[in-house]
């Protein structure tokens, strides 16, 4: 069993199609259960697609590194870019219990993350945004 | 993601199929913002073929939402499965879209008598 | 004298260029200091620099709507736009004391505008971010 | 925004003018990593001719004194105008690089003896 696997994407949310791919060979390889792989696609989306979208100000081309690793009944991610520093962690919580009126539009990626791991925690690592996270399994 | 648009009651149904993501959901958006341009304001969204919603997606379905709710109109969406209906909640969209079952579940609603 | 103008940039950077010719004009008009000029500019090319790389999740057009005004020795400044909910008054003040190996590469926009203004205050209205900044001349 | 290239005693200098705002601060960025790749590693950016700045100049800046340094190299600017310095002095940058009044002086302070 590949029980680890380590990958990289640019910074085009074309890349988004290879993040699908990966997650859900991994899932196969290491016989997870249909909603875990798509809640480990949806929160490696929700990351990457920030970056993609708000982490760079110039036009280069960067990757971002992505990790996944089981470990008993825990499930380990880790996403690492070098955009500008970015933690996730201090995000307030948007208000999801008001009327369709006061609702806000955005706001929501975080929010689906934190509801699908169980631990999230952020390090700036020389110029890299580190996010590790884990799910039980 | 696949769009299909079809008409039944002469209320327009969209099926969406596939992923919706922040690589596909402006495809829907324009789809959804030409339904409203054209005077829809009673639509319904079909979502059992769908596979994957990010947040992007769920961005689409909230301005279309907000923008139906200001023309008086209505927005139903249908036939969702569990996991995409996980995201619904989580996001607390439940509370003011209606969300069938059935797409004749949402015909109902939205066309009574 | 014309002490108040208004105008609207498309998210795009080249709009820098108007910006600046705009903001110029204005201080031409109203007789302003080239520093109030100099950081008039920077204040907004900041706030619109902003919204134009992360403020868009979709490739529409958008407007950003600027007012600029004065009240007796006040500079009051509007900026407003329709990007996700955003709350600059809210970010963390960058460590601008510590050595270069530890010193972070970015989040200097929203630090410069706090030096330059002598307010600012943020309203979420409707589905559109408002910054209301003033600065004694 | 304008670069221009001119060597001085053996150093490369970098004279950059007009605006160094998010619309130019790229070009100025690649400047600097190609001199960087083809070994420089004393280099004297002259601001003279600069008469704006914002943080995403800043950015390259500091990105780029972070990899001189790492290379046990020497980054100077020098002449800035009175308002250009003021946005480095703020964000601090004033601590860890050295600014020079005239270009003469960086010269001095990068190649003694
Ligand atoms: N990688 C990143 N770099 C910089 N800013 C980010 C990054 N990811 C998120 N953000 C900031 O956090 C905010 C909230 O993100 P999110 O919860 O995904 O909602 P949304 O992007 O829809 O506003 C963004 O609007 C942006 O200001
Ligand atoms: N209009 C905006 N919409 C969403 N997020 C924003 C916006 N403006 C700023 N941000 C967030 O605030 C952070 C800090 O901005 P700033 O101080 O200008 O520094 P930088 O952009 O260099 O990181 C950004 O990285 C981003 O997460």
């Amino acid at each position: 069993m590949k029980k680890k696997i380590a990958f990289s994407l640019q910074n085009n949310l074309d890349e988004l199609e290879t993040l699908r791919h990966k997650v859900e060979q991994y899932g196969v390889t290491n016989g997870l259960p249909d909603k875990t792989v798509f809640e480990l696609n949806l929160i490696l989306d929700e990351l990457f697609t920030n970056i993609v979208t708000c982490g760079y100000r110039d036009r280069n081309v960067h990757w971002v590194n992505i990790t996944i690793s089981i470990e008993k009944n825990l499930l380990a991610i880790c996403v690492e870019d070098d955009g500008t520093p970015f933690n996730p962690v201090a995000v307030k919580e948007p208000d999801v219990g008001c009327s369709i009126e006061k609702r806000q539009i955005g706001g929501l990626g975080i929010h689906l993350i934190r509801h699908m791991t169980d631990s999230i925690s952020y390090r700036r690592l020389e110029d890299r945004n580190v996010i590790t996270m884990t799910k039980i399994l | 993601m696949e769009i299909t648009e079809k008409k039944q009651d002469s209320i327009t149904i969209l099926q969406v199929s596939g992923r919706l993501d922040s690589r596909t959901s402006t495809e829907l958006e324009e789809k959804l913002n030409q339904a409203i341009t054209d005077g829809e304001n009673r639509l319904i969204i079909d979502f059992e073929d769908l596979s994957y919603i990010s947040s992007a997606g769920l961005r689409v379905i909230l301005k279309t939402a907000k923008m139906m709710k200001k023309n008086d109109g209505m927005l139903i969406l249908c036939a969702m499965q569990d996991y995409v209906r996980e995201v619904f909640e989580i996001s607390g969209f439940d509370a003011f879209l209606p969300i069938t079952t059935t797409s004749d579940d949402a015909l109902c609603q939205i066309n009574p008598g």
